[in-house]
C-alpha cells in the first residue's frame, strides 16, 4: 500500500521576462509510488527538479512555481485523497500532523526573535488544543527531545545561539513533534560539517525506526543515500529515470546516467580512473526532444532522439526509463 | 534604445518622463522670455489666468508663466549643483571607508553618521541667516552639497564592503588589475545605479531645502526660484486677497516636479538594480 | 623543520613556516582574539598535488589567502622558491610572484563579475602579464582554453550567467593557466560542481601535474576526492595541522584520533559499509577554538592530562607527521 | 558586561561625536561671516539718529563683545562657548532683551515636543500597521491604491504639503483655525475648554505631519514586509500549518518592525526639521515660530541656542531609541 502516489505530476516555473513567457519544466510528468514505513531517497544533480518535486507534493507552491497538471494522492486513514482538490484551509489541518518538512542545513527555519520553546508551542497549538500547559505540552515535548538526545537548554535559547548541527537537529525534532506519517527532508545535511551530518543521519534513522513512518530524503550526495535509504529514485531533467532498492542501484544500475553517476564516485582505497559524465546538464526551459539524456548518452539510438522512454519495470522492483533496458526486456 | 523602450513600459517611468520633459521644455523657454524676471510692473497686476497671461499675473506686475520658467530653471540648477558635488563627496567617503576598512572606516563612518542623525534644518537656517542676502544660487548649491552626502556615503560603503569580499575581486587582482582600475572596472557597474537613484533623491531634498529657506526669506529673494515665488505669494497675502493663482502656480509646479523626480528615481533604481540586470542578461541570450 | 617528510629528489616550490593568524571578533571595545591559524608549517614540492583537508572553519581558506599574499599573517613566513614573499613590496615584484602562483575559487558563479563578459578576464590576464605578443595576439588564451577542453568561440563575448558551474570552473582554470604558473592554489574547487562533472575537474588537476608540470595546492573538506587526486595531504583542525604525510599512509591508516573520526564520519558510497556506533557533536565552534592545549580534547576518547595543557610539537611516526601525545614526543620546556 | 561594551558603549560614543560635531558647526558658522555682529548692532542703533558719544559706543562694544563671547582668541571663545553650554546659558536674547534665550526656548519647547511626539508616534504605528498589511496581502486592490497614493504624497516636502492643507482647510472650507496655538484671549489653564481649543488649533499642523510620516512609514514597511514574506522561517511556518493570522503577526510583522525602529531613530532629524517648518506655516507657537522670529530680528543668540538645543535633543532622542532597541531584538541582547 503506497502512502503517497503521484500521477502525471507536472509543475513548472512560469517566468515573465519582459515580453515573452518562459516555462521551466522542473517536474515533467512524474508517476511515482512511495511505500509506507520506508526511507525513500531521491538523488539527482542540481537543477534536476528534485527540490521542486518535494515542494509540489507538500503543496508549498508559491508563484512563480505552479502545479500545471496531474494529481497527488495521500493515503489518509486507508483511503486515497487527491490532495490537489483539497482546499487550503482543509489541507492546513493535514500539515505537520500528516506530512512535515525538514529544510536544508543552511536555512534558518526558526523564527529568529522568539525562543525555540515558543516555536514548538506555535507549531503544536496550530494542530492540538492545550488545556493544561504542563501535561499536554511540556511533558510530551521533554520526552520527545530526550528521545532524540537533545539537551533541554535548547528550549530556552534563541536560534542564533545554537551551532549549525544543533539547530538542524532541533528543526528535525520540531518536524517530528506531532509524529506525522510522512517526513519530507530537502538536503538536510548540506552546509553541515561532516560530523554533524553523521549525527543528523543517525537521528533520521532512529526516528524512522521509532515512529514507523515514511521519510522522503532528497540529496545530491550518493554516499548519504547509501548510508540511510531503503529505496532510491534517480531524477534527471525533471523526470524519474530509475528507481530500485539501494543495493540494486549501486550494484546493477540500468540507466546510462545512473551508471555514470555510480562510476564517478571516488572511493577510499581506489585510485583507478573515474570517468565523468560527458557534456553539460540540459536547461529545463528548453529540453532536448525525446529522452533528455540523449545528447550525453554514449548508447544513443534513433528512437532516443524522438520519443521519451517511459519509466517501466524491467527487473523485479527495479524500474528504469531507457529504451536500451526496456527494449531488451521487450525482446 | 531597447532598454528605453522596456523602461517606458513601467507606468511610473512614463509619467515621470513626460512631466520632466514638460518642465525641462519650460525651463528652456525661459531663455526666450519677453520680460526681464528681475523687473517689476512689466505687466498689469493681479490678472487671473487668461490669455495672454496663461498663469495670470502677480501683485508685483510680473507674468507668472514666464516667472515660473525662470523658477524651474534656477531651482534645477541649484539642485544639480548640490547633488552632483555631494555625489563626489559620497563616493569618495563611501569608497575609502568601504575599501580601506579598519580604523579609517570607523572614524569616517562615525562622522558620517553624525551628519545623518543631526537635524540639518536649524543648522542651514543658522548658516543662511549669517550670510543673509548674499546667498547666491551657487553658494546655496555648495552649502546644500556639504550636508547632502552622508546618507548615500553609507549606502555606497555597504555596497563596496560586500563587493570586497566577493571572489571576483580576487580574480581581478590575480588578473593583474591594480587597485584603481579594479575599482573602476569591477565596482563601478554596481555603484553607478546607486549614484543614479541617489542623485535624483538628493535633488528632491535640495529643492525642498531651497524652497524652505527661500520662504523664510533667507536666500536671495530677487532671483526667481520655486521657493522665492512662494515667498512673495505668501508675503503679499495672495490667499487672503483671493489671488489664488499666484500661490497655486509654484505649489502645483513643485508638486509635479517632486513626484516626477521620485517616480523617476524609484523606477530607475529598480531597473538598474544589479540583480534584475543579471537576469535580463541571462534571459536575453538564454 | 619537517626533515623526515620531504625525500631528497623532491624540489621545494613553496613553504609555509609557523604561520599564525589572529582574528579579532567583536568590534569597537569588546575585542576577543581567536587563533584562526595556529603554528602551521608545510611545503608543496614541484610536480606534486598537496591537499590541505579539514572541516569548514578550520582555517584552510585563511592559509590559502596568506600563501597568495592577499593576507599578511600575524606571525610566520612564506617562502616561494626560497625567497621570502614578505619582501615583495613593489607592484612589479608582486606581479612576478602572481605570474608563478595563480588561484581558482570555490563558487564558479562568484569567480567572475556577473556584469562583465567572461573573456575580459582572460584578455586582462594575458595583457597584464605580457603573454600577448602583438595587440590581438590571443594564442596564449586559446592554448589555455584548449588545455581545459574549451574553444575560444564558446567563451567570447558571453556573460557568466550563460554557463553551467562546471564550464565556469574550467574557464577559471584556463584563466589561471594563461601565465603558465608553476603552482595553482585551488580553494574548494569542486564543492559547488555537480558530482558527475566533479571528476572532469579533478582529472584535469592530474593532467596539469603530469603534462604541464603545474603543482596544485588542493584545499577541500572532501577526503574521497583528496585520496583520489593528491600525493601528500595535511589534515587541519581548528587552525592546526594535526597530521601530514603521504596520502596513502594518512588516509588508509590514520593515526590522529580526529583524522580517524573524520574518516569514519565520511559516508561511503557503498550500502554495505553503513555506520554503526554513534558520534557526539560539538556544542559551539568558538568554544573549541578558544580551548587551551589540544583543541580536540573535548571530544577525544584517548584524552590525557597533558592534552589539556598544550599540543606536542611535530612527531614523526610511520612516515607521517602527527601532533598527538599518543605517539610519544617529549613535553616542550 | 560584554553586552555593555559591545553594544551600548559604541552608541554612547556616537552620541558624543554627534553632539561634538553639531556644536562645533554651530560655533564656527557665525564666525565665518565677514560681518562683525557687534558692529552690526551698533550701526543699527546709531543709524536710528541717536547721537552717542564715542565713550558710550566703546563701552557698548566691550559689553556686546563679552555678551557675544567674542573676547580673546578663537580657542578661548570655543572653551567659553562649551562652558556656557554646560551651564545651559546661551546669553540673553538680543531682540527681547534681557530675557535669557533658554527661557524663551523653554516656553515654546512643550508645544513642539507635544506636537512632535504625538504625530511621530501615531504616524509610526498607523503607517507601519497599514504598510505591514499591504506588504503581506500584496495583490489586494486597496493595498495597490494606498500604495499609489503614498507614492504621490511621500516626495512632497513638509512646507508645500502644509501650504496645501492651509489653502484647502483654512480658505476653501474654513473649518479649522489657520494660525496660532489657541484663540486670542483664552486663559491658559488645565481645563477642558483650553485643551480643546489647543487641540483644534494644532489639528492642521498635526495632520500635515502625520500624513507625511504615515506615507513614508507605509512605503518602507511595505518593502520590508514583502522581503520578509520570502524568508525561510515564514515559508517553514506555512509548511507547519500555522494559522495565517499568527504567521502574519508573530512571524512577518514582528520581524518587520525591528528595522523600522532604527529607521525611526535615523529619520528623527528630518522629522524635527519638518515640524519646525509646519509650525511656521500655521504660526503654531513652538520652536519653529520662535526661530522664525529670531531670523527676522537677526537675533543670533536665539538662533544659536535653538540650533544647539535641537542638535542635543535629537541626538539624545536617537540615543534613547538605540538603547531601547535591544529590548525588542534578542539577537542583540544575547550575543
Amino acid at each position: 500500500m503506497d502512502i503517497l502516489k503521484t500521477e502525471n505530476l507536472k509543475s513548472y516555473y512560469i517566468l515573465e521576462m519582459g515580453t515573452e513567457k518562459k516555462e521551466v519544466k522542473a517536474v515533467n510528468d512524474v508517476t511515482i509510488g512511495i511505500h509506507e514505513d520506508e526511507i525513500y531517497g531521491i538523488a539527482g544533480e542540481s537543477g534536476c527538479g528534485k527540490s521542486t518535486f518535494l515542494k509540489t507534493i507538500c503543496k508549498l507552491v508559491e508563484p512563480p512555481l505552479r502545479m500545471v497538471g496531474g494529481s497527488i494522492y495521500y493515503a489518509v486513514d486507508g483511503k486515497y485523497v487527491d490532495v490537489a482538490e483539497v482546499k487550503e484551509e482543509e489541507f492546513r489541518k493535514l500539515r505537520w500532523k500528516y506530512i512535515s518538512y525538514i529544510p536544508q542545513g543552511s536555512m534558518n527555519a526558526l523564527n529568529p526573535i522568539i525562543r525555540v520553546k515558543e516555536s514548538f508551542k506555535d507549531f503544536f497549538t496550530a494542530h492540538q488544543k492545550i488545556n493544561d500547559e504542563k501535561k499536554d505540552f511540556e511533558e510530551p515535548l521533554k520526552q520527545h527531545l530526550s528521545a532524540l538526545g537533545l539537551p533541554m537548554r535548547v528550549l530556552k535559547s534563541y536560534p542564533h545561539q545554537l551551532s549549525g548541527g544543533m539547530r538542524q537537529r532541533t528543526t528535525i525534532a520540531l518536524a517530528t513533534i506531532l509524529k506525522p506519517r510522512i517526513i519530507v527532508a530537502d538536503e538536510p545535511t548540506t552546509a553541515l560539517d561532516v560530523v554533524a551530518q553523521r549525527a543528523v543521519i543517525q537521528l533520521l534513522k532512529d526516528i524512522q525506526k521509532l515512529q514507523k513512518n515514511t521519510i522522503i530524503l532528497v540529496t545530491h550526495d550518493m554516499a548519504v543515500h547509501a548510508n540511510i535509504t531503503d529505496r532510491i529514485g534517480i531524477m534527471y531533467a525533471g523526470m524519474f529515470v530509475e528507481e530500485a532498492k539501494t543495493e540494486e542501484i549501486f550494484e546493477n544500475p540500468l540507466h546510462p546516467y545512473t551508471r555514470f553517476l555510480i562510476a564517478s564516485l571516488p572511493k577510499m582505497g581506489d585510485k583507478s580512473y573515474k570517468p565523468s559524465v560527458p557534456g553539460t546538464p540540459p536547461s529545463l526551459s528548453n529540453l532536448p526532444p525525446g529522452c533528455p539524456f540523449h545528447p550525453r548518452c554514449p548508447y544513443v539510438m534513433d528512437i532516443c532522439r524522438k520519443e521519451r522512454p517511459p519509466l517501466v519495470e524491467t527487473n523485479t522492483d527495479h524500474k528504469s526509463a531507457c529504451f536500451l533496458s526496456s527494449k531488451e526486456g521487450l525482446q | 534604445m531597447e532598454s528605453f523602450k522596456e523602461l517606458m513600459k513601467d507606468g511610473r517611468f512614463k509619467f515621470a518622463f513626460i512631466v520632466i520633459c514638460v518642465l525641462a521644455f519650460m525651463s528652456l523657454l525661459s531663455f526666450f522670455s519677453p520680460y526681464n524676471p528681475l523687473k517689476w510692473n512689466v505687466v498689469p497686476r493681479d490678472l487671473p489666468p487668461r490669455w495672454p497671461h496663461i498663469f495670470g499675473t502677480t501683485s508685483q506686475g510680473q507674468d507668472l508663466f514666464w516667472q515660473s520658467t525662470f523658477a524651474i530653471r534656477n531651482s534645477l540648477t541649484i539642485a544639480l549643483i548640490a547633488s552632483s558635488i555631494s555625489r563626489v563627496i559620497a563616493i569618495i567617503v563611501g569608497l575609502v571607508a568601504g575599501y580601506r576598512g579598519g580604523r579609517t572606516d570607523t572614524i569616517l563612518m562615525s562622522i558620517n553618521d553624525s551628519f545623518v542623525v543631526m537635524p540639518l534644518l536649524p543648522i542651514l537656517i543658522l548658516i543662511a541667516s549669517v550670510m543673509r542676502g548674499n546667498l547666491t544660487m551657487v553658494a546655496l548649491g555648495l552649502i546644500l552639497s556639504l550636508f547632502g552626502w552622508a546618507w548615500d556615503a553609507r549606502v555606497i560603503r555597504s555596497q563596496v564592503l560586500s563587493l570586497r569580499e566577493r571572489e571576483f575581486t580576487y580574480t581581478a587582482i590575480l588578473s593583474g588589475t591594480k587597485t584603481f582600475n579594479l575599482v573602476i572596472k569591477e565596482y563601478f557597474p554596481f555603484i553607478i545605479p546607486i549614484i543614479f537613484s541617489t542623485i535624483i533623491n538628493n535633488m528632491i531634498w535640495a529643492i525642498g531645502m531651497e524652497v524652505t529657506l527661500a520662504i523664510l526669506g533667507l536666500t536671495n529673494i530677487e532671483v526667481p526660484t520655486i521657493g522665492t515665488m512662494i515667498h512673495w505669494a505668501v508675503n503679499y497675502q495672495s490667499m487672503l486677497l483671493g489671488y489664488w493663482w499666484w500661490i497655486l502656480t509654484p505649489v502645483v509646479i513643485s508638486i509635479f516636479l517632486f513626484v516626477a523626480l521620485y517616480l523617476l528615481s524609484s523606477s530607475l533604481s529598480e531597473y538598474l538594480d544589479p540583480r534584475t540586470r543579471i537576469q535580463r542578461i541571462g534571459e536575453a541570450r538564454g | 623543520m619537517n626533515k623526515k617528510d620531504n625525500n631528497p629528489e623532491k624540489e621545494e616550490l613553496i613553504r609555509a613556516k609557523n604561520l599564525q593568524e589572529v582574528f579579532v571578533i567583536g568590534g569597537g571595545f569588546a575585542r576577543s582574539r581567536l587563533l584562526a591559524v595556529d603554528d602551521v608549517s608545510f611545503q608543496v614540492n614541484k610536480n606534486e598535488i598537496f591537499t590541505l583537508a579539514g572541516e569548514s572553519g578550520c582555517g584552510k581558506t585563511t592559509v590559502s589567502k596568506i600563501l597568495l599574499g592577499f593576507l599578511e599573517p600575524t606571525q610566520g613566513e612564506v617562502y616561494y622558491k626560497n625567497k621570502f614573499i614578505g619582501d615583495l613590496r613593489k607592484w612589479e615584484e608582486k606581479k612576478e610572484f602572481m605570474k608563478e602562483v595563480q588561484s581558482i575559487f570555490q563558487n564558479p558563479f562568484e569567480t567572475f563579475n556577473p556584469l562583465r563578459k567572461v573573456d575580459s578576464y582572460l584578455c586582462d590576464t594575458a595583457k597584464y602579464f605580457g603573454m600577448m605578443k602583438g595587440k590581438g595576439d590571443k594564442k596564449a588564451i586559446e592554448e589555455a582554453l584548449q588545455s581545459v577542453g574549451l574553444g575560444m568561440e564558446e567563451v567570447e563575448g558571453r556573460y557568466p550567467s550563460e554557463f553551467s558551474g562546471g564550464q565556469l570552473q574550467r574557464i577559471s582554470i584556463a584563466r589561471a593557466l594563461i601565465t603558465k604558473p608553476s603552482l595553482l592554489v585551488a580553494d574548494e574547487p569542486v564543492s559547488m560542481v555537480d558530482a558527475s562533472l566533479r571528476m572532469s575537474i579533478v582529472n584535469l588537476f592530474k593532467e596539469l601535474r603530469d603534462n604541464h608540470g603545474v603543482s596544485v595546492l588542493y584545499i577541500t573538506h572532501d577526503l574521497a576526492t583528496a585520496y583520489y587526486v593528491s600525493d601528500r595531504i595535511g589534515i587541519m583542525f581548528r587552525g592546526n595541522i594535526i597530521e601530514m604525510g603521504d596520502v596513502e599512509e594518512v588516509l588508509m591508516n590514520p593515526k590522529h584520533p580526529y583524522t580517524q573520526m573524520l574518516k569514519q564520519s565520511i559516508p561511503e558510497a557503498d550500502p554495505k559499509k553503513k555506520w554503526i556506533e554513534r558520534v557526539s557533536i560539538t556544542e559551539l565552534e568558538t568554544e573549541e577554538y578558544m580551548r587551551k592545549g589540544c583543541k580536540f580534547a573535548g571530544r577525544c576518547a584517548f584524552i590525557m592530562e597533558k592534552c589539556k595543557d598544550h599540543m606536542p610539537e611535530e612527531i614523526f611516526v610511520d612516515g607521517r607527521m602527527v601532533r598527538c601525545w599518543l605517539y610519544g614526543g617529549e613535553k616542550k620546556e | 558586561m560584554l553586552f555593555f561594551k559591545r553594544y551600548l558603549l559604541p552608541r554612547l560614543v556616537q552620541f558624543l561625536v554627534v553632539v561634538f560635531v553639531g556644536i562645533t558647526i554651530v560655533f564656527i558658522v557665525p564666525r565665518l561671516s565677514p560681518a562683525d555682529p557687534v558692529q552690526e548692532v551698533i550701526n543699527r542703533i546709531t543709524s536710528q539718529g541717536a547721537f552717542l558719544d564715542p565713550a558710550a559706543v566703546d563701552n557698548m562694544r566691550k559689553s556686546l563683545t563679552e555678551l557675544y563671547g567674542l573676547g580673546g582668541n578663537v580657542f578661548q571663545q570655543y572653551f567659553a562657548f562649551w562652558g556656557r553650554l554646560f551651564r545651559g546659558d546661551f546669553g540673553p536674547s538680543l531682540f527681547q532683551f534681557p530675557t535669557p534665550v533658554t527661557q524663551l526656548i523653554m516656553n515654546s519647547l512643550p508645544w513642539t515636543a507635544g506636537l512632535l511626539i504625538a504625530t511621530t508616534l501615531i504616524s509610526w504605528i498607523v503607517g507601519n500597521f497599514l504598510g505591514g498589511i499591504a506588504g503581506y496581502f500584496k495583490n489586494r486592490r486597496w493595498a495597490k491604491i494606498l500604495d499609489n497614493v503614498c507614492m504621490v504624497i511621500r516626495p512632497i516636502p513638509y512646507y508645500i504639503f502644509a501650504l496645501l492643507l492651509l489653502i484647502l482647510f483654512a480658505y476653501l472650507f474654513p473649518v479649522f483655525p489657520s494660525a496660532g496655538g489657541y484663540s486670542v484671549g483664552r486663559r491658559i489653564g488645565f481645563n477642558w475648554a483650553f485643551i480643546s481649543d489647543v487641540l483644534k488649533h494644532s489639528f492642521l499642523p498635526a495632520i500635515s505631519l502625520m500624513v507625511l510620516g504615515m506615507a513614508a512609514n507605509f512605503m518602507t514597511m511595505k518593502l520590508i514586509v514583502s522581503n520578509i514574506v520570502a524568508e525561510d522561517y515564514v515559508m517553514y511556518a506555512k509548511a507547519g500549518g500555522l494559522k495565517e493570522s499568527k504567521i502574519a503577526f508573530k512571524y512577518v510583522f514582528k520581524n518587520g518592525l525591528l528595522p523600522q525602529i532604527t529607521g525611526l531613530a535615523l529619520s528623527l532629524g528630518q522629522i524635527f526639521g519638518g515640524a519646525l517648518i509646519t509650525e511656521i506655516v500655521f504660526s503654531y507657537p513652538g520652536i519653529g515660530t520662535l526661530i522664525y522670529g529670531a531670523i527676522n530680528s537677526g537675533d543670533y543668540n536665539l538662533i544659536m541656542g535653538v540650533t544647539s538645543l535641537s542638535v542635543i535633543g535629537i541626538a539624545g532622542a536617537t540615543l534613547i531609541i538605540d538603547l531601547l532597541y535591544p529590548l525588542f531584538d534578542p539577537r542583540i541582547r544575547y550575543r
